[in-house]
C-alpha cells in the first residue's frame, strides 16, 4: 500500500509527537507513506475569518499537488480534513467557486478538477490495512488501560460519513480495543474542543477543553484523531481546571502514539518525551494490567 | 404622541426586501429557509458566550439587520465545526453565515484588537511562509502586548523545551506563489 | 454551417409518458416552479410508444435537442414498457451519434408522477446545454454536408 | 403550413382561466394566430372554458357551424378533459375528435417570459393533429358488483363496512392476524380524550358480524389483473395453523403455550406466546401460531401443548399457504403508515436510554390493557418529570420535509394523561411550533396550558445523562434553545417521549407498483387531484383512503375512507364502464405475419390467427400502451387516438417557428 500524506502545520510544529508517531506505525504496519511535496497550511479555522476564496483555495493546493502527484490524499489532522473536504465538495458544487479558486491556484502553477480522493487516517487504518493487520502487529496488548477515543468536531462530520455513523462513529473504538485497551465511552466524543480559540479567546476555549476533559475524567487517557486536539487538550489543562473548579492531570495522546505504545515501539520514536501531561504512568497500568491478566490466564489453565 | 411615540421610537423598522437580497449577497446563502428552531444553536459549544445565537443571527439576516449581527461580535466565537450545518433541517449552511459574519466583524474593525491581531498574525506567517510559523506567529501577536506574553511564557517556555516550537521558519518551494495567492484573493474579494 | 449565437433559444421537444413524466411536469405546474419555455411537450401514453422517426422527426423538422421522458424503470404503467424502449432508444442513441447528435441533444429520463423538480431542472439543464452548443440546424447542415 | 385534410373545418378554445392563463399568455394574440392556422374555422376565448357559459360556446359552435375537431387550450388533459369530451358528445361530435392543449400546467403556471410564445407553438401543435383525429367508438362492459379493501385499520374498516351497509359484497384483506392498525394500539385519542379501543372494537365486531363483508386476515394481496369494473385479485392466505371454522377462542392454548416472544402489539414492551392474539380484543378472536417461535414446528413435534389441550381439534400444523382468487369492480387501498425509527437520529438517544421512548410505546404504557397496565413506568419508576420532542423525523430535510400534523396534538394529550396519572409530574414541551388547526383543537391547546405545562419553543439538540450539576444526577438531560428567550436551556427529565414522524410504509413502492398507482416525492401514494379527487388515482377503480395518502389523523381519516366508499360504490352502481377506446389495432393486409409483437404485449391481448398468419388484437384486453404499434417492423398496427400520422404532424407543428419562415430560404 502506497499513500501520500498531508501532515498540516500543526503535526509538523506543535503536536510534533503526532508526526513522529505516524511514521513509526505505519513503518510497523508496513505501508509506504511519503509525504505531499511542497504542502501548504490549509488555513485553519483563520483563513476562513479573513477570506472566503482564501479558506478553500489554501487547501485545495494541497488537493492540486495530490492531483500532479496522480494520487489520493491522506490526512491524519482532522481540521486540516474538514477544511480539505470543504474545498472538495465546494467546488464541485459551484462553478464559479471552481473557477476563482483555480484562477487563485494558477499563481502557484497548479489547477484543481476534483480528481484527487481525499482519506482520513483512520478509514486508511481500519478499512485498507485491516484491524486484523493492526492486531497482528500488538506485542503490548493495552490491557487493563482505559481509554477514551476523541473522535473531535471536525470528524464527527464530512469525515465519518464517508465510512461510519457520523454523529455516533465507532471505528476509533473498535481500533482501540484492537489495541486490547478498554474503550471508555462518554458523551462528548464528538464536541469541539475550541480549536485556535484556546489561542483567540482563552476563557472560551479553556471552558470547552474544561467540559471535555471533565466528560472523559475516569479514563486513564483521552486518544484524539486531530493534532490540533491533541495540543489543545495537552497544553491548556491547568487553565481548563482553574475554569471547572479542578485540577486536571489526564495524559493526552495521538492515536498513533497508542498505537505504537501496543507495537511496543520504543519511547523516543513516539515522541512520548513531548507531552506536557506525562504519561510514564500509562506504562505502569499497563504493565499491571498484563500482569492480572496473565495470572488469570494461568489460573484458569490450572483448572 | 407621549408614551406611544416614544415606544415607537425604540421599535425596529422594517427593511425593504432589497436590503434582505443584499444581505443574502452578503453572506451567499439562503438563511430565509431558517424556521428559527434553534437546532443550530444547541448544537453549538459557544453560544452560550455570544451576544446573539446562531439563530438569531439567521433572523438578523432574514430582517436584514446584519449590521446588527457584524457589531454583536457573535461570529468570533464560530469554531467552524460545522455541527450546525451538518444538523439543520432546513439545509441552511449556518457555518458559512457565521463565518461571513465573522469576516465583516475583523474587516470593519468591531473585534478586540487583540483578536484581529491573532488573526493577522496568523495569515501573516502562511503568506510569508506558505505554513505557519509558531514563533514568528508569538511575536507577532504578543509582542505589542507584553503582559500578555508574560501570561503565556510559561507555555511557551514548555514548548520551547519539548522541541514543539522552532525558530526555523518552515520552506515551501511555492512559496511567492502562494504570497500571490493572497494577493490575488484580496483583489477578487476588494479586500485592501 | 449555422453558427452558435448568443441569443439563440433552442428548441427542444418532449416524448412524455402520460401516467408519470406529463403528471410531474403537470406537477411542476401546480406547484409553480419556474422552468424554460424552450421544452414542448407531446403526450403519448407510453414511451414504448415512441417510435424512432418520431425523433427523427422532431430534429428534422427543427428540434435543437430531443427527450424522452417516462416512469422509473419497474415503475410502468403498462408494466415494462418503458424497458422496452430503454432497449430502442440504445440503438436511435447509435444512429443518432453517427448524424453527429450527442447525449446532450438526446436524452432519456426517468420523472415520476411526483418529481415536479426534477422535471423543472431536467429542462432547465438541458436547455442551458444546448444553448451553450448553439443550433443544431440539422436539415441546413445536412444540406450543406 | 403542414399538408393537412383541408377539409375538416376545427374551432379552436382558449380558456383565460381567470388570469390563471391570460395573465402569462396574451390570450387575444394567441387567438388571432390560431386564426390564422390552417382549417381553423373559428377561435376564440374565453373566461373560463370550463364554466356552463364556455361549453354552450364550444357547443353551438359545432352545431351551427358544423365542426369536424375541437381544440381546447386550458389546463392539463389530466384535468378536463372527460369534461369537454362531454361537451363534444352533447353537441353530436364523436368526443375523440377533440385535442386538449395544455397551456396553464405546462405553460401559463411555468414560464415568466416566452409563454405566449409557447402558447402559439402548443396550439398550432393541437391543431394540426386535430386534423387527422378520428372518431372512435367506446365500449361499455358491466362492472362487477363487489369491492377489495386492502388493509384493515380504521380507514379500511370504516369503507369496508360503508360499502357493504350498502349493500355489496367487500372483501377485506389485513396483513397482522387481526384487524384494528394503529388506531387499536392507541390509548386516548385527541382532542375529546375518548378511549381508543371503546370506539373502535364495536366497529371491528361490525366488520366480522357483517353478511356481506368477507374478512380475511394474516393475508396479503399478491396480484392484481383486469381493469376498472373487472379486477381479478389474487390474496396470499398464511397458514394460522389454526382452523378459524372450528376455533371458539376460548384461549386455552396460549395460556398452556410454554413459549414465549416480544409482543409486537405492545412495541416490544410486553411479552406473548407462541400461539397468541395480538391483543384481547382481536377480530377475528382466533389465534396464529408464530412459526419463528413454536417449539412443535422449530424440533419437529416436540411439544404440542396447544394441540393436546384444544378441545375443538382446532389446532392444524398440516395448514399451507393458499392463494385465493377473487372478482371485483372497485379497489381501495387503505394499508396505512409505518413510524418512523428514531434511532436514527443519535443525538436523541433512543435505544441508548431506555427512558427515551417514542410516542407508540407510550400509548402502550398508558393504556389498561398495555404491559403496565395503565401504570407510567420506566426503568422501574414513575417519572416525575417528562419531556416530549415534537418533529422527531419531521419538517427536516435529513429524513421527511413534511409535517406529520399529529404529534402537536398527541403531545398535548400525553401532557394531559401524565399530568391526569403522576400528581405533580412536570411535563415539557419542546415544540418548533404548535399546530393545533382541526375543530376543537385550539380549545385543547388552551386547556393543556392551564394545567400546570411548560412550553419550550425550541428544537433539542441532544438528550444526554451527562450530568453537569447536582440537580442533572441520575436524569436525562435535554438541551435545548429555548428561542424565545434566546438562550441554551439543559432541562434534566426522568423521561423523554419522541414524537417520530409518520412515514410511507417500507413497502409502499411494492403497494403502489401492485395497484399501478404512483408515489408523491414523500413517498405516499399519489392522489388524483390534490383537491378535486383526493382518493382516486391514477389507475381508474382503485382509490387510496387514510394514512397511505399522507400523514392523517382519525376524522380526516374516517372522513376520506367515507369518500373512498362512496367512489367504490358510484362505480359499481352505475353498473357498467366504458372502455378506453384509443386501442391497437392490426391492419390485417399490412402484417406480414413475423409474430414480433406478440410476446411485447403486457396484457396478452395479441394472438396469431394461423390459418390466415395474421396477427390479431383482443380490444378487451388491449390498454393502448402502443409498445406493439412502434415494434411493428411493417407499421402494421395501428395505435388509435396517437397514430403516427397525429403524432408526426403534432412534432412538425410544434416547431413551427424553429424553422426559418419560407422567404428567408
Amino acid at each position: 500500500m502506497k499513500y501520500v500524506y498531508y501532515p498540516g502545520c500543526s503535526a509538523s510544529g506543535t503536536s510534533k509527537e503526532a508526526e513522529e508517531s505516524l511514521q513509526a506505525a505505519m513503518r510497523a504496519l508496513g505501508v509506504e507513506w511519503t509525504e505531499l511535496e511542497d504542502w501548504n497550511c490549509c488555513g485553519a479555522a483563520v483563513a476562513i475569518g479573513t477570506s472566503y476564496l482564501l479558506s478553500l483555495a489554501l487547501p485545495a493546493r494541497n488537493l492540486a499537488l495530490a492531483e500532479r502527484a496522480e494520487s489520493d490524499l491522506v490526512t491524519g489532522c482532522s481540521r486540516c480534513f474538514m477544511n480539505l473536504i470543504r474545498a472538495v465538495h465546494y467546488t464541485h458544487e459551484n462553478a464559479s467557486v471552481r473557477e476563482e479558486v483555480n484562477e487563485l491556484l494558477a499563481e502557484t502553477g497548479v489547477q484543481y478538477s476534483g480528481k484527487a480522493r481525499l482519506r482520513h487516517l483512520l478509514d486508511v487504518i481500519i478499512n485498507d490495512v485491516g484491524l486484523d493487520v493492526v492486531a497482528e502487529r500488538v506485542t503490548q496488548p493495552l490491557d487493563g488501560l482505559r481509554v477514551a477515543p476523541y473522535y473531535g468536531c471536525c470528524q464527527g462530520m464530512w469525515t465519518y460519513a464517508q465510512f461510519d455513523s457520523t454523529e455516533d462513529p465507532h471505528c476509533f473504538d473498535q481500533l482501540l480495543a484492537t489495541l486490547g485497551a478498554e474503550v471508555v465511552d462518554y458523551r462528548l466524543k464528538t464536541a469541539c474542543c475550541g480549536g485556535t480559540l484556546s489561542m483567540s479567546r482563552r476563557s472560551v476555549g479553556a471552558r470547552l477543553i474544561g467540559d471535555l476533559l471533565a466528560a472523559a475524567d475516569d479514563a486513564d487517557c483521552i486518544v484524539t484523531a486531530c493534532p490540533l486536539c491533541l495540543f489543545n487538550l495537552n497544553s491548556f489543562q491547568r487553565e481548563a481546571g482553574k475554569i471547572k473548579g479542578t485540577h486536571f492531570n489526564i495524559p493526552v495522546l495521538f492515536l498513533t502514539q497508542i498505537m505504537g505504545m501496543a507495537f511496543g515501539l520504543p519511547k523516543k520514536a513516539l515522541g512520548l518525551q513531548r507531552h506536557v501531561v506525562p504519561v510514564d504512568g500509562l506504562y505502569e497500568k499497563i504493565a499491571a494490567g498484563a500482569a492480572v491478566s496473565s495470572s488469570a490466564a494461568s489460573a484458569s489453565g490450572a483448572r | 404622541m407621549g408614551a406611544q411615540a416614544n415606544t415607537v421610537d425604540k421599535a425596529w423598522t422594517l427593511h425593504t426586501p432589497e436590503r434582505v437580497l443584499a444581505a443574502r449577497d452578503l453572506v451567499g446563502n439562503d438563511f430565509s429557509l431558517c424556521y428559527q428552531c434553534g437546532l443550530c444553536t444547541g448544537s453549538c459549544r459557544t453560544a452560550y458566550a455570544m451576544k446573539y445565537t446562531p439563530r438569531q443571527i439567521m433572523n438578523l439576516l432574514q430582517l436584514g439587520r446584519e449590521d446588527e449581527a457584524v457589531a454583536g461580535g457573535s461570529g468570533l466565537l464560530c469554531t467552524a465545526c460545522f455541527s450546525c450545518t451538518f444538523r439543520c433541517p432546513r439545509g441552511v449552511a449556518v457555518t458559512d453565515m457565521m463565518t461571513a459574519i465573522q469576516r465583516r466583524t475583523l474587516a470593519e474593525k468591531h473585534a478586540d484588537p487583540h483578536i484581529r491581531r491573532f488573526y493577522r498574525a496568523f495569515l501573516r506567517t502562511v503568506e510569508r511562509h506558505g505554513r505557519f510559523h509558531e514563533a514568528e506567529f508569538l511575536v507577532r501577536y504578543y509582542a505589542p502586548n507584553p503582559l500578555r506574553l508574560r501570561d503565556e511564557l510559561r507555555l511557551g517556555l514548555t514548548l520551547l523545551m519539548k522541541g514543539k516550537v522552532t525558530l526555523k521558519a518552515p520552506k515551501v518551494k511555492s512559496q511567492k506563489g502562494i504570497a500571490a495567492m493572497f494577493r490575488k484573493a484580496a483583489e477578487i474579494e476588494g479586500r485592501p | 454551417m449555422v453558427v452558435p449565437s448568443d441569443n439563440h433559444e433552442p428548441r427542444i421537444v418532449g416524448f412524455l409518458c402520460n401516467w408519470c413524466a406529463y403528471q410531474g411536469a403537470d406537477l411542476a405546474g401546480t406547484s409553480r416552479m419556474a422552468y424554460t419555455p424552450n421544452v414542448r411537450i407531446v403526450r403519448v401514453m407510453c414511451t414504448g410508444r415512441i417510435d424512432p422517426t418520431f425523433v427523427l422527426k422532431a430534429f428534422s423538422s427543427g428540434a435543437d435537442g430531443v427527450i424522452i421522458a417516462g416512469c422509473h424503470p419497474g415503475d410502468c404503467h403498462y408494466s415494462e414498457g418503458n424497458y422496452k424502449t430503454t432497449r430502442r432508444i440504445a440503438f436511435l442513441r447509435k444512429l443518432l451519434a453517427q448524424m453527429g447528435i450527442d447525449g446532450e441533444r438526446f436524452r432519456l429520463e426517468w420523472v415520476s408522477a411526483g418529481e415536479g423538480a426534477k422535471w423543472a431542472q431536467i429542462a432547465d439543464e438541458m436547455s442551458a446545454a444546448i444553448k451553450e452548443k448553439g443550433p443544431l440546424a440539422w436539415r441546413e447542415n445536412l444540406k450543406e454536408a | 403550413m403542414p399538408e393537412g385534410k383541408s377539409d375538416v373545418k376545427i374551432g379552436v378554445y382558449i380558456c383565460h382561466c381567470g388570469s390563471n392563463i391570460a395573465g402569462t399568455v396574451d390570450v387575444e394574440e394567441v387567438t388571432g394566430f390560431a386564426q390564422e392556422q390552417g382549417s381553423v374555422a373559428v377561435a376564440r376565448n374565453y373566461k373560463f372554458m370550463c364554466s356552463e357559459p364556455g361549453q354552450a360556446l364550444i357547443k353551438q359552435d359545432i352545431e351551427e357551424l358544423g365542426l369536424d375537431g375541437v381544440v381546447v387550450a386550458a389546463c392539463s388533459p389530466r384535468m378536463h378533459e372527460p369534461t369537454f369530451r362531454r361537451v363534444c358528445e352533447a353537441a353530436g361530435l364523436n368526443p375523440y375528435r377533440l385535442d386538449m392543449c395544455n397551456i396553464r400546467e405546462q405553460c401559463s403556471w411555468v414560464h415568466k417570459n416566452g409563454a405566449t410564445e409557447k402558447a402559439k407553438a402548443l396550439i398550432s401543435a393541437a391543431i394540426s393533429r386535430a386534423r387527422y383525429l378520428e372518431p372512435l367508438e367506446r365500449r361499455e362492459v358491466p362492472v362487477v358488483p363487489a369491492a377489495l379493501v386492502v388493509g384493515g385499520g380504521i380507514a379500511g374498516i370504516q369503507a369496508a363496512l360503508k360499502v357493504a351497509d350498502a349493500g355489496r359484497k367487500v372483501y377485506l384483506v389485513e396483513r397482522e392476524p387481526s384487524i384494528g392498525g394503529h388506531m387499536i394500539q392507541l390509548d386516548k385519542t385527541f382532542p375529546t380524550l375518548d378511549c381508543s379501543a371503546c370506539i373502535l372494537t364495536p366497529k371491528m365486531a361490525a366488520v366480522k358480524a357483517h353478511p356481506n363483508i368477507e374478512l380475511m386476515t394474516y393475508s396479503e394481496v399478491v396480484d392484481v389483473q383486469g381493469y376498472v369494473g373487472n379486477f381479478k385479485v389474487t390474496i396470499r392466505r398464511k397458514p394460522r395453523y389454526v382452523d378459524e371454522s372450528l376455533c371458539t377462542g376460548c384461549g386455552i392454548c396460549w395460556e398452556k403455550c410454554p413459549w414465549k416472544a416480544e409482543s409486537e402489539f405492545d412495541c416490544g414492551l410486553g411479552q406473548r406466546k407462541a400461539i397468541y392474539t395480538p391483543f384481547p380484543q382481536a377480530v377475528p378472536n382466533v389465534p396464529v401460531i408464530d412459526p419463528e417461535h413454536c417449539v412443535y414446528i422449530l424440533r419437529d413435534g416436540k411439544c404440542g401443548a396447544c394441540l393436546k389441550f384444544c378441545e375443538r381439534e382446532a389446532i392444524d400444523f398440516n395448514q399451507t399457504e393458499k392463494m385465493v382468487e377473487v372478482e371485483v369492480g372497485a379497489i381501495i387501498v387503505a394499508t396505512g403508515y409505518d413510524v418512523f425509527d428514531p434511532s436514527a437520529i443519535t443525538r436523541l438517544g433512543y435505544e441508548r436510554f431506555p427512558n427515551v421512548i417514542t410516542s407508540l410505546e407510550f400509548e402502550r404504557l398508558c393504556n389498561a390493557t398495555g404491559p403496565t397496565g395503565g401504570h407510567i413506568v420506566v426503568n422501574g419508576q414513575e417519572p416525575k418529570s417528562v419531556g416530549i420532542i415534537h418533529c422527531v423525523g419531521s419538517r427536516d430535510r435529513k429524513y421527511h420535509e413534511y409535517c406529520s400534523r399529529v404529534c402537536c396534538m398527541y403531545a398535548l394529550k400525553f401532557a394531559h394523561l401524565i399530568r391526569e396519572k403522576i400528581e405533580g409530574a412536570n411535563v415539557y414541551q419542546f415544540y418548533i411550533d404548535m399546530r393545533c388547526f382541526g375543530k376543537g383543537f385550539e380549545e385543547f391547546y388552551q386547556r393543556a396550558g392551564t394545567e400546570g405545562v411548560t412550553f419550550i419553543r425550541g428544537r433539542p439538540a441532544q438528550v444526554t445523562d451527562l450530568a453537569i450539576s447536582e440537580e442533572e444526577q441520575g436524569k436525562l438531560v435535554v438541551v435545548c434553545e429555548n428561542t424565545l428567550v434566546g438562550a441554551v436551556m439543559r432541562v434534566p427529565v426522568d423521561m423523554v417521549i419522541l414524537c417520530p414522524a409518520m412515514e410511507p410504509r417500507a413497502d409502499a413502492r411494492d403497494v403502489a407498483r401492485l395497484f399501478n398507482l404512483s408515489q408523491s416525492a414523500d413517498g405516499f401514494l399519489l392522489e388524483r387531484h390534490a383537491k378535486l379527487e383526493p382518493v382516486a388515482t391514477a389507475s381508474d377503480g382503485v382509490f387510496i383512503v387514510g394514512c397511505v395518502q399522507g400523514p392523517k389523523d382519525i376524522p380526516d381519516t374516517v372522513a376520506q375512507a367515507l369518500a373512498g366508499a362512496a367512489e367504490a360504490l358510484a362505480l359499481i352502481d352505475k353498473g357498467s364502464v366504458e372502455l378506453e377506446a384509443a386501442t391497437a389495432v392490426v391492419d390485417e393486409a399490412a402484417c406480414s405475419g413475423c409474430k414480433i409483437c406478440i410476446p411485447l404485449c403486457p396484457y396478452s391481448a395479441i394472438t396469431f390467427n394461423e390459418a390466415e398468419k395474421r396477427a390479431l388484437i383482443n380490444e378487451a384486453l388491449c390498454k393502448g400502451c402502443g409498445v406493439c404499434v412502434a415494434a411493428c417492423p411493417a407499421a402494421a398496427i395501428v395505435a388509435r387516438h396517437f397514430t403516427d400520422q397525429q403524432i408526426l404532424a403534432e412534432v412538425e407543428a410544434l416547431l413551427v417557428d424553429a424553422r426559418p419562415a419560407p422567404a428567408e430560404v
